[in-house]
């Protein structure tokens, strides 16, 4: 089902729990699966260009969530916020040597996490918001509004 | 445990079981020169023909039955679609009204629900908290044309014994419906008597007795009317077609003769590893929730969700230990939907996507136990460190 | 012959085949430690499911389709009921007329039989006395309504093999129907690619080509509309459910290896057995008369009666000596019914019930004909001395 | 399915194959089964009372049918003619250990055939037939006029 890669990261997944002090969280989740991943960054500046400096998830999700998680944060380790806008779900699968078909939704998750991630670092920070940013940021409200749905439906928000 | 060359738990005995090796040493013969078909006029066929009489004749005393209540399918999966679409076609005049109930095994909801297709009226009982349906329901819901009453005796997933002897009795009293019960997950674990429990039609099948796969039974009260779902050479008393599966049908016969004489004192082991499991697992490990009832449950079978921890990522840890467990969680379905039998109970989504099955069997030991619940305290520990859950299920903020 | 234990000569190969030591080789480890649910997750699991499906890459070779057009069964007379009764109900808004002949197998006929009983129409086509269908009258039955047609490839009882290719073309042209042929007994004895016969759906099983018995597959074109016979979990890609029967498909997949590399050479040989077996029957024994066709029938399929010679008593004298046949014999029969097949030649009684068939296989040598041969003389000359038959098959008088 | 006696007079029946000048000879046939049997009595004379001093079969049919023509004769043999006259299906069914139930019809056929051959030895004589035995012969009738209309109806008696 999954290859070598999925499962060496869901085994030993990196930069995974909290972050102290982030400079921007993201939550996003998409209920179809279940899966929950919230996003921490922490955003440098190296010659004039902003970039991660640190990434952790934290995912409630099955093994290709949490590999496709662990997988992000090396992706996006160290990259410029632009080029981590960037990284696509194609992306993380490749570097995963493939996700089964169904599976492919957890990579987008992760990867929508980042994306909202620095989208509200741009925004907190006064930044200018691609047009291709804000439109990864409806999506990744919308997963989350239908996460919300579920949840209400079930009364789990109410304890 | 230890298995043959299976090193680890196998603690997945819901799902299927390993043969027995004293069932594998019956079918071998069958498997090797005997290999006739019972059909046959010859010698070499009639001893094939002998065998799958004696193997009838273990299968019917196992249910406590006359021998030519007993057709032999190919699964519990057949053995359910034969009585639901059998009795739907045969009694059709009678009427078009069958009962079940939410958590029933996807063969009998499908088979209901083609049945919808094709002009029939189903009612799908709910479940409580615990998966129990309400006898009384039931009754509400009996009607002239009811053909059919069809409830499980326990659940797969999480265990619930239903009151079958206390529904069986209502329906006939009720309705002239026809009283099916599935039991596939009973021999072995529990007593399975037909007669006590007074159905008209059950149904089992050998791979979850330490039997083969392959291979299923039906007990059919003599004179029900039912068509057949395989039709043919009349095999089977005509009730179902097909070269007899000899092998299979003998290692059921044999497998079925080892529950009749362990079933007992299997069960009471069971229901102490169970209870011990239940103990260890409350007692080390924070937020967690039983799926199904606490008491009485199916001897072996515990459901379990561990808050925070998804079900397919806490079985492939566990799987890395060597343990095989199941889950409910939508993660682990092609369609990506979590069970229908913990949905039906009215928990929340979280609840089924940090479901967890282990399921004990015949050769499964206390160590077992021990071992299961030391993994699990890693495991779950080390998931939750990651999750973006918190332990009462919310997110955290 | 000698496989394994058995002493004597095997030759019912058309009613089921010994398992070759191959595929019982392969078939081990899945009775064994690799038991698990292919449906699980762990790798235990994950281990079946991978054998499951290298057995479905080995039957689409051996059939020459799409792995994705093979869906495993219990049993060919699972995949003809599934089959006939599935597109029934699928297409039976487009039309309820099926056409078949008289001299399909019975699970053929009954699963027609049963869906005239729910409103639908079925033209049983008539054959020549050689068992052949004509062409010709089934293109003046096809109709608008046709939803299917299902002709055998070869005919288990007498041998004939239908001009499939001719007829699916005349089938396609002339209707929406689609096409289906039982060809149970075709692999290992002729070619059997489903791409040449040009049929849409095709009926296997793996107890007539040394694989075990419990086991069927289904050739079905990709994007058919045929409703599943057996409804549940979803397996077979949601064509055919419960839990994949794995060591039977494991040794399917295994016969259907070997069968792909030797059914020609093993064609010829049995087509030289053949041969022989009628030159020595008919150079040594009077008052024979062959059943199905002489030339170009079934490799190693035999249908020969000798008159005045019961078909029971022959095949049970010649059991006596340690060979294994059958017979079309009312007398053989559980409802005192002679074969439908050879009545459906229009022979007289006597012939049917004079019949015998001798099938040959794999493991049967050239050895075996000369011992089949010489018994038969040995009986034939016993039974027709105290015959009230003459040879011509009138009474006396 | 048989029994061990049954197989041992099928294997290796007794007073099977013609008979030289019998004093009568029946034929009974049932064609539901292919059954198709013929009986010879030579009859003798003891202390003034006729008895079946030899009987023969000829028999086509199955191995009860075989077997049950071949246990007849020695039920048969030496016995008076009102003693042979009451064998029944059951006597033949008891000494064979029993007979598949559906084979019961293969006795029936050669207690048929003896009767029928006493009725006409009887006949041809002009003995007293009683009731009984007239009954009999009406039943051995029917069972090969069912034989004669199955095999007009095929044509097997046109060549
Ligand atoms: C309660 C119940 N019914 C029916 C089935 C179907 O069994 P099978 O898949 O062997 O047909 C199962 C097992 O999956 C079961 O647990
Ligand atoms: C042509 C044909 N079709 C179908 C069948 C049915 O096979 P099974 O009895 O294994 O279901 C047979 C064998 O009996 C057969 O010869």
């Amino acid at each position: 089902m999954y290859t070598k890669e999925v499962m060496e990261h869901f085994k030993n997944p990196k930069n995974m729990g909290d972050m102290e002090n982030p400079d921007a969280t993201s939550r996003v989740g998409n209920p179809a699966c279940g899966d929950m991943m919230e996003t921490y960054i922490k955003v440098g500046e190296k010659d004039g260009e902003k970039y991660i400096e640190d990434i952790k998830f934290k995912t409630f999700g099955c093994a290709a969530a949490i590999a496709t998680s662990s997988v992000t944060t090396e992706l996006a380790m160290g990259k410029t916020l632009e080029e981590a806008e960037n990284i696509e779900e194609e992306d993380i699968a490749r570097e995963l040597g493939g996700l089964p078909k169904i599976k492919m939704h957890c990579s987008n998750l992760s990867a929508n996490g980042l994306h909202e991630a620095i989208y509200r670092y741009k925004k907190e920070e006064g930044m200018d918001i691609s047009e291709e940013l804000k439109k990864k940021h409806t999506i990744a409200q919308k997963t989350l509004e239908k996460t919300e749905e579920v949840r209400k439906k079930h009364g789990l928000d109410e304890d | 445990m230890k298995i043959l060359d299976f090193d680890g738990v196998y603690a997945d005995n819901n799902a299927t079981t390993p043969i027995d090796p004293r069932v594998r040493k019956a079918m071998t013969p069958f498997l090797e020169e005997n290999f006739a078909n019972p059909n046959s006029l010859y010698n070499h066929g009639r001893r094939s023909r002998k065998a799958v009489e004696e193997a009838r004749e273990r299968v019917a005393n196992m249910l406590n039955c006359a021998t030519d209540e007993i057709v032999f399918t190919g699964s519990a999966t057949e053995s359910n679609n034969h009585v639901i679409k059998g009795t739907a076609f045969a009694r059709k005049d009678h009427g078009k009204h069958i009962v079940t109930s939410k958590t029933e095994h996807k063969c009998v909801l499908e088979a209901c629900r083609w049945l919808e297709g094709q002009g029939f009226e189903v009612t799908y009982l709910d479940v409580d908290e615990e998966g129990y349906i309400s006898p009384s329901e039931l009754k509400n819901e009996l009607r002239e044309d009811t053909i059919l009453v069809s409830i499980m005796l326990t659940n797969n997933e999480i265990g619930t014994v239903q009151p079958i002897e206390k529904t069986t009795r209502i329906v006939h009293d009720e309705s002239s419906a026809y009283f099916h019960t599935d039991m596939a997950q009973c021999p072995g674990k529990m007593e399975v008597d037909v007669g006590k429990l007074g159905v008209d039609l059950a149904t089992i099948n050998a791979h979850k007795m330490y039997g083969p796969k392959g291979v299923g039974a039906l007990y059919k009260k003599k004179d029900l009317d039912i068509d057949p779902l395989l039709h043919g050479g009349g095999q089977e008393n005509g009730e179902r077609s097909g070269t007899e599966n000899v092998p299979a049908i003998v290692g059921f016969g044999k497998a079925a003769e080892i529950v009749e004489e362990r079933w007992e004192e299997e069960g009471e082991k069971l229901r102490e590893m169970h209870q011990k499991l239940v103990e260890s697992i409350q007692g080390s490990i924070d937020n967690t929730e039983v799926n199904g009832p606490v008491d009485g449950r199916l001897p072996g079978n515990m459901n379990i969700s561990f808050i925070g921890v998804e079900g397919e990522a806490l079985v492939l840890r566990l799987d890395d230990l060597g343990i095989n467990t199941a889950t409910g969680s939508a993660c682990s379905s092609e369609e990506l939907k979590s069970s229908h039998v913990l949905d039906a109970l009215g928990k929340g989504p979280e609840v089924a996507h940090s479901s967890l099955r282990i399921s004990f069997g015949r050769f499964n030991t206390m160590d077992d136990v021990n071992t299961v619940v030391e993994a699990l305290r890693k495991e779950v520990r080390e998931l939750r460190s990651i999750t973006a859950l918190d332990e009462k299920g919310k997110t955290g903020d």
